[in-house]
């Protein structure tokens, strides 16, 4: 069978559980690693407030379906958050930030 | 079984500009935290008799008009069934996922 | 309670060009044995933001239009609701009633 | 309370049974006469075939809703049948047959 996409998992103990537990099944997690079960896309979303940059997710990915990168170029959102989608293994762990 | 159904954004010159389902993608970035892009669809084509997947009320409007009162709203391709999208959104505790219903537009009709 | 609920074809100065129900009399002389004429009533209006009675496909093709994509099939002011009419219909054996369905607008929204 | 509307009663017998109960309702039947519960209009419908109209209805009107007139004036209806509305007593048992 092909190779599984592996993703860097971190939940955000804040983020609410019905997330969370929708993000725990998109994969086995061992320690800070996520294999995901039906994606090759891995994600990371980020908080910014302050000045301070929060990771708030990093998994593999339920919702994005589309990810041509190969590294984690950061995208803004709303002022108040950014996020990254990449197609290769652990690539969630390896932010590249884009002003 | 066995028939192939027609696809969103296939060109069948039979149909020619008959009111029906169009593949239409749009950008979501102004909208939701993810994804940046979805195929949500749009209804397009024409409204005239004989019209298709119609109702009784828009066949008494066409009817109406093509009676000469050319002043009313004719009937319109509008989507009559939906598909929700499951995005990320986001909220003051961070990102969380949602269903959002009637975004994918899946059936066309005149009305 | 106690509030007057809008009723098709009243003159709002404060709803204004808006998609909204209007009062609609057709004949239904070419169609059936009866009745003459029917309220069927219809929707018209604008579907510029700030759209009412929207979903979320309509708002995503507005903002898509909106963003230049002004080829694409906009918002349309639409029934989304209807109420069924009593008729005098007729077949090979007389005339019958019968309950048409969709016939009468009862709703109208942006899609 | 208001007198009620009379109209003269007669159902063809080859129309259908949920048609006859639905005007049946319409008001009290005593021989030849209805007596109308919801309506000031009586009805007439007839059918032509062959050059001759036969009636196939007459009754406490149901579904027609409006009539000006006082007499019952026909109307041809899809070159196989004819109707007439009016809103006096046995009305529709007079009917002004018009070409």
């Amino acid at each position: 069978s092909l190779k599984k996409r592996q993703c860097v998992y971190h939940v955000n103990s804040k983020a609410n559980t019905e997330q969370n537990h929708k993000y725990t099944t998109a994969g086995n997690v061992s320690g800070s690693v996520q294999e995901c079960e039906n994606t090759y896309c891995c994600v990371g979303y980020f908080l910014v407030s302050d000045g301070r940059t929060v990771v708030d997710l990093l998994a593999c990915d339920v919702a994005e379906k589309s990810c041509p990168d190969a590294t984690c170029r950061t995208q803004p959102r709303f002022n108040s958050s950014v996020k990254c989608v990449c197609n290769t293994d652990l690539c969630n762990g390896n932010i590249t930030w884009t002003h | 079984v066995g028939q192939r159904t027609p696809r969103a954004g296939s060109t069948n010159p039979a149909r020619g500009n008959v009111c029906s389902l169009r593949s239409l993608t749009v950008s979501l970035e102004k909208h939701l935290m993810g994804p940046n892009t979805a195929v949500i669809n749009n209804c397009r084509g024409s409204c005239a008799f004989p019209m298709l997947n119609t109702n009784n009320h828009a066949v008494l409007l066409n009817s109406h008009i093509e009676s000469g009162n050319v002043e009313e709203r004719a009937p319109c391709c509008v989507p009559v069934a939906y598909e929700a999208l499951e995005v990320v959104d986001l909220n003051e505790h961070g990102t969380y996922l949602s269903i959002k219903p009637d975004v994918v537009a899946r059936e066309c009709g005149c009305r």
